[in-house]
């Protein structure tokens, strides 16, 4: 059964919520401003209720079944972090009180700036941007800002290598400076080759995924930053992998002068079916005046008990506020509450398991999907999901059925280099019975796509819905659905 | 070891099967002289003690359940329904990823579509994305649109200085890469009209806030007309709680409309996660930012939703895509969906009036306290800037001491404002309440 | 897919939560009294959540579709009521703190009782029973002890109407009293003549459930009422089906004695799976002593300020304790909140439009379905599962086929006095809309009784699961399962 | 209206299609002189106003999130995993009825069927019921399924004085109607020996607690052997948390285990809902109050699970019922479900061991006050009985003060021990809690 919209659940004069009376005395209403109608639906609470639970049964989540979505790390999500950040002295105060009436949002924010620069090797970290683009946006502007305070305006390029995520090129756009493209070596490396030549006083910077996206660790990472310290440009680093790297190794001290972390994926705050995250950045200690603001920090004893401990600052030569307020403060109370019951040795252990159980599957895997750059990967790998004794089959059809057998797919043809990608990302906190269950799935497929391809082709058959018409939509465009009134009025 | 299900028997056969001796094994690619820091971090706690420490930390606060609150100045505290929370706990909402895969997505597709079609029905606009942020940041990324709009030959923004400063802050931070020329926001209190003898043909956008920052409502239309005939987009940023009440910015024919939906059913949380709306005209979707959702049929006949024009998007488009927008705010968006719909037609206008009395009531009532004014002229919401007889700080904290949290000093942001301060109301404030804040101000006016 | 049990996802030395060690020096342990083995799971946090938020799929629920089982009153349960019950200062109390501490909670318990008595015409309420049935038995025992009080020890028995639901007599046996069977009229009502006969002074009470358990209101009520006073009885009212009187009339006004109230019904407290619910006792003035305790009642003032408002006390001739503590206090708080957003208007409304829609449904069943006491009804009415025109379907074909369509069945078999039974209670909070769908379903499934009888007779189609084989469940009796190691071992 | 969803055109319609024309008219069966009546009940309240209410009267208590807590006696603050609730949150488990229909009531029997086999396992006995009210009603129906089992040929049960007060009074209330003799308790101290010495063939059932009222722990086989020697049966009531870490009652072949579920995952919640345990051999199974979960193959050949062996029940035994219970603790059960699987073998002993550990190192710190004694003599759990220098009422007000809920009076029951103070320790008392509540008692005894 499809579930209705909520607009055709609607009926005239139906109510929601009780809501009170006014205890004041009413007052005239603007004239000319008061709007005539109001097009939203009218209905019970039950029916929202109804509406919205039968909806969710629709989705596949972390919290029905594996979700191996490479890129994405798609750990559990302990539910201690949600009553955490629905505490009421946290999800009820206003971001521009007194300072002196959140010193306890103040504490967890300066805690976690602390241990993001602990973990990752930097001397400053800024809680501010909403998610790792904007994480990234925000690095990319700190080094236009630095370089240009240095009085040194010429370096407009960044350099991305072929396999990184598309938001690293689109961030560069919007900060205003150019993208230049570097390809992959043999190995998924950087070709060391192509950055030698394109080094010169006009990088401002270079954009490194490392672990990359094949998931394999950046073999020559002290090269590649040596060569791009040494044309005077700065170290980017895309920190969406940094599961593989808690208590492993720092980027700060491979040389990385900026990161972005993804709160939502690394320190586990849920992803909500697409949002919010938090992409907290950190920088080295030349860069520490440039980020975005405010920040948090402690207030220096001055003597009297009662003052406050903790403060909001802009950094001095900050670019400016990247979001109105202070950031995403929820998941800042949830990467807390995750960090702190994890402490040193569990965040080692996160990695650790991370990237055991990527190369499990890739060891599992690996005789009957090709995996192109097949060496020790960390977190996650890439298989491709093509066969030359099934050439009708992509790695579509893998995926889609793969949904069958209860099973998320991968990620789909990303990165772009490899062909008919399948990136998978299993993290940390799925048991090896999960891992067995999916290698069998695989395993089934890859011989059901030799013998009886139309299954794949055919695939989902046993979820809700069946694969649908993405051409329909795109050329019909239908955005949003109107009342019925106003659908017979207009 | 929290949240990792390995025993010590599967990690033996899991590191045998991939063919190395030791967990350490797998790191040989990281160099070894900076492998396995020994970082400098608590011990950890177990989910009690964790619980009892956030719980500490959580107290440590003055928070809007305990204490009176008229601060607003972006960020409002209105009453959520419950319901909005328990949809958001659904675990198949909160923990699934980005619906790339709409066959097993369709939960959070439809919520979505279903959110595009509230936001666009409220605001009066054609098609609303996914969300965005926030407020600030759309409106950030619709100066984005109209750059892109105009192909470059056009750079220069207007922004009425009655738009929160954070959010023309974050505009300045965004386009200090862009050879972008923005004024407009000079001194705090040119009006539209500053605007309009401003434009000129190298004018790409005019933006404006409604209600604004200082809680005034006007006619936009004399500036749409001015603004289009001059060949320019006009922006409006607005507060989408006030539109239960208000004429949508579809009124005044504005071609964007963005503005911060933390007022439709998400906590202040002190600051974030919020949700940027961000809508437009037909004819601007292909210069949109983030996602879209669009509706379809699946291969058995059935009606469902996909994202859709994704080649505006980064990880299609890369480097040309209209935006970097890749995570976004989604169960927030899910969660003013679930608001919009469960308080509907009639429970949003009741709280939009509800919040327009409170205010007015109060507005009387401080003009009548000797010392203090109401600086506004003309029509507000539920928000209006209070003259005071003393610095701000000094105030609020005497109401500090009534347990009420006072308003926002505008002249933090506007200097020829110094000792003003922006009062917000809402259906949470009491009649009593706003009784209690008069006369603290009195009292905080003698002392 | 077959959700595994708990016990197959287990997994020697896999841990499901983190605790602390021991902050005390350990004490040796109790010398021959510790366990050698303890057979519980060991799955990790991921794993329970996946396996009860899949296990939550497989059942129908009033916040996924209409449930109209009579006799049960599943309404919509109001999100706020959850909320209310969750807050810390009344999760997080000791049912044995002192008064002063607890004022709050006393205060709440206290104006539930108030409101109970309001709404039922009574002089006093016990909150301490756990549901219905045991509000029955504490209500029987209280009018046992009060007889004896009376030193009338020969009044053992309680007449009980054949309609009356399976609890009334299991209650009075369990009270140490005797049932004897009243007979029903052609209208639905007490047979007046058969009540005549069976009253003398061996009478303890008459249980009546009114209305009763068709949905009628007693036509008599008086005349019974009366007719069991006259001889010295006492009437016991079942609240069961309160929900179609709030506000319409007050069974004290009826002359009823005592009664039950089944705060998971019609207080909107969720039913929980099977519970838990609460049954509070409510009493005219000459029983209030009997109640089981303690109750709340109000200090009267002494003057101190300090002094608590409310204490708890033990009635003076109580039956005694019916419960360890206090009664379900978080389903006191649930009622408390949701009467509290009713108030007289909004209690009103509940009845009038439970019974509206029992009777719109009745009217539009009752061309398709036979009604055997037809006539206005109240929150719910009982209909026929069978056609003489479709000689092989029976009451359980329908109920099951209504599956397919989304709804949960009627209560089937029950009450026992009307064959094929089909008892239908829709509840105030569905809409019109939601009842001419099930009209919709109910008449097509009595058109597939004729045309097409094998459709219902393989029925449900379309749930995760098929009709479940009952007797081999109780012949083979498997209650439990044991882990594996212990199977093996024994 | 909240929560109806009828419209005036709906009610119309409907009231037509019923033949009435108007909504009293629908009662026209009821006594005239008292339909209607004008109820004298508060006015109702919004949503928002009623939170802020019963948030008020919340606060108005104190709680042991922010007192230490050691008072225990039958109900114990426990740490309780966050996912418990989040499973309780499920609108599918909190909203659905009993399962009564099984295709679309898996979810729950499942569940059902796993609470008994971890109540099974964990008691070490037969078969577990699906729930009953609390640890007294269980007890109180251990009674009659021991009556029951002797088919009225005995009547007398013994029960030891140091079973909880309370479920003591329920097993009297309970009885009030029958003919059975109950004694055994008449003083506090007596042990196990005076129950053997009372033991003769009228006896039907012995009852004793494990740990006990006031925390002993003590091995129960010799009396288990003169009680079945007598033919009678053994019924133990447990704390089950204890078992985490002591002999299961089945290895002193009791024949009845009941006890109160709470410490598995429910909250303190003043009082209730809790959880009654019921369990017992196979041979007594028919015999049960309460439901019962059995597996079973469904049409498909899937395995499942229905309700079984129903006809000892009310709905179709009625006044032959094993008992009248109906509604049980459905979603309580699922709680302690929920707790005992995340727990796990490893944790509930680990949870065990702190309580018990705590409690010992209480002891011997309060052993040293002056004033203070440990009156318990022999192995305790987690409680331990203090003799006190005055009142325990006296002492418990200056706890208060330093922030601690202090223990239960045991002379409100048991007048022999006057100004003795049971003490119960858990997992959630820290070291420095009770260091503080040994200096709050040294305090006590000087003032
Ligand atoms: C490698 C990589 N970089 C950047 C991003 C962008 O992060 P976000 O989605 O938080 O903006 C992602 C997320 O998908 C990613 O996988
Ligand atoms: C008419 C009637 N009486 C009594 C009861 C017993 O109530 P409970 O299940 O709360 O024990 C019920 C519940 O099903 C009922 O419908």
């Amino acid at each position: 059964m499809i579930e209705p919209l909520i607009y055709d659940l609607s009926s005239p004069g139906r109510l929601g919520v009780s809501l009170p009376e006014t205890d004041v005395p009413p007052h005239a209403l603007p004239e000319g401003l008061v709007r005539e109608d109001l097009p939203l639906p009218e209905v019970a609470e039950l029916d929202v209720v109804r509406h919205f639970v039968r909806l969710s049964q629709l989705n596949h989540a972390i919290d029905t079944g594996f979700y191996p979505l490479g890129s994405c790390t798609m750990k559990y999500n302990p539910k201690v972090n949600e009553d955490a950040a629905r505490l009421t002295g946290f999800a009820f105060t206003h971001p521009l009180q007194e300072g002196s009436t959140v010193q306890g949002n103040l504490a967890l924010m300066y805690s976690l700036q602390e241990w993001l620069k602990e973990i990752a090797g930097f001397a400053a970290v800024s809680l501010q941007p909403a998610a790792g683009a904007h994480g990234e946006v925000t690095g990319i502007l700190i080094i236009r800002a630095y370089h240009r305070h240095r009085g040194d305006a010429k370096r407009t390029k960044i350099l991305i290598p072929d396999s990184a995520h598309g938001t690293n090129p689109a961030s560069t756009s919007m900060a205003g400076l150019q993208v230049v493209e570097l390809p992959s070596d043999a190995r998924g490396n950087i070709d060391l080759e192509a950055l030698r030549r394109a080094c010169d006083d006009t990088v401002a910077a270079l954009m490194l995924t490392n672990p990359n996206t094949l998931g394999l660790f950046e073999e020559h990472v002290r090269e590649v930053v040596d060569q791009i310290h040494a044309c005077g440009g700065l170290v980017y680093g895309d920190g969406a992998n940094m599961n593989a790297l808690l208590g492993v190794v720092r980027p700060g001290d491979l040389g990385f002068d900026v990161l972005h972390f993804n709160l939502h994926k690394t320190f586990s705050t849920p992803h909500g079916g697409g949002g919010p995250g938090s992409g907290p950045v950190g920088v080295a200690a030349p860069l520490a005046d440039f980020l975005p603001g405010p920040v948090v920090e402690a207030v220096e004893e001055n003597g009297s008990e009662e003052a406050p401990l903790y403060r909001l600052v802009m950094p001095a030569q900050s670019i400016g506020r990247v979001k109105a307020f202070l950031g995403h403060f929820g998941m800042h109370v949830r990467a807390y509450t995750y960090m702190r019951m994890q402490g040193k040795s569990g965040l080692r252990a996160i990695s650790d398991h991370a990237v055991l159980n990527a190369n499990y599957l890739r060891a599992r895997l690996r005789d009957t999907y090709h995996v192109p750059f097949d060496r020790i990967c960390m977190h996650e790998f890439v298989a491709e999901g093509r066969w030359e004794q099934a050439p009708g089959v992509r790695a579509l059809d893998v995926a889609k059925r793969l949904m069958d057998f209860g099973f998320h797919p991968p990620t789909n043809y990303f990165p772009l280099i490899v062909h008919e990608a399948l990136m998978i990302e299993p993290t940390e906190t799925e048991s090896k019975e999960t891992l067995d269950a999916f290698v069998q799935a695989m395993k089934t497929i890859a011989q059901e796509a030799r013998d009886d391809p139309e299954i794949l082709h055919n695939a989902p058959h046993t979820t809700p819905f069946g694969r649908l018409d993405e051409v329909r939509a795109a050329k019909e465009l239908v955005l949003c659905c109107r009342p019925v009134e106003m659908e017979k009025a207009g | 070891m929290a949240y990792i299900p390995h025993t010590e028997r599967d990690r033996q056969a899991m590191l045998a099967a991939v063919g190395v001796g030791s967990l350490d094994e797998l790191y040989q690619a990281v160099p070894r002289d900076v492998r396995f820091p020994d970082l400098d971090l608590p011990e950890p706690l177990s989910e009690m003690e964790v619980m009892a420490e956030v719980q500490a930390l959580a107290e440590a606060n003055v928070d809007t359940r305990h204490y009176a609150c008229f601060l607003g100045a972006g960020a409002y505290n209105h009453f959520i329904p419950s319901v909005v929370d328990h949809i958001l706990r659904r675990n198949e909402f909160y923990t699934a990823y980005t619906p790339y895969q709409p066959e097993v997505s369709q939960g959070t597709l439809q919520s979505i579509f279903e959110y595009q079609s509230l936001i666009c029905n409220l605001t009066g606009m054609d098609v609303s994305n996914a969300s965005h942020y926030d407020g600030a940041t759309a409106l950030a990324e619709a100066v984005t649109l109209a750059l892109a709009h105009h192909r470059g030959k056009r750079s220069t923004l207007l922004l009425s200085p009655a738009i929160h400063p954070h959010y023309r802050q974050v505009v300045r931070t965004y386009m200090q890469g862009m050879q972008v020329k923005i004024h407009g926001d000079e001194s705090c209190c040119t009006g539209p009209d500053d605007l309009i003898r401003r434009l000129d043909d190298q004018t790409a956008m005019v933006a404006v806030q409604y209600p604004d920052f200082f809680g005034h409502v006007a006619d936009f239309r004399a500036l749409a007309a001015a603004v289009h005939a001059a060949g320019a987009l006009l922006c409006v940023v607005v507060n989408p709680l006030a539109l239960g009440l208000l004429k949508p910015p579809s009124a005044f024919d504005a071609d964007v409309v963005v503005g911060e939906g933390q007022p439709l059913g998400i906590p202040l949380s002190f600051g974030g996660p919020y949700l940027g709306l961000f809508t437009t005209k037909n004819e601007y979707v292909r210069k949109m930012a983030g996602r879209l959702v669009g509706q379809t049929v699946d291969s058995r006949g059935q009606r469902g939703f996909v994202l859709t024009l994704t080649p505006r998007e980064q990880h299609i488009r890369r480097e040309k895509a209209t935006s970097n927008i890749c995570t976004n705010q989604g169960l927030m968006a899910l969660a003013s969906a679930v608001y919009l719909s469960v308080m509907g037609k009639q429970g949003l206008r009741k709280v939009a009036e509800l919040c327009y009395h409170k205010a007015h009531y109060a507005a009387e009532a401080i003009r009548r306290v000797p010392g203090y004014g109401v600086w506004n002229e003309g029509e507000f919401f539920h928000e209006f800037v209070a003259k005071c007889p003393k610095p701000v700080a000094e105030i609020n904290e005497i109401l500090l001491e009534h347990e009420i949290i006072g308003g926002y000093d505008v002249g933090t942001d506007y200097p020829e404002l110094k000792d003003h301060m922006l009062l917000a109301f809402t259906e949470m404030n009491s009649k009593e309440e706003i009784d209690d804040l008069v006369s603290a101000l009195e009292e905080a006016s003698h002392d």
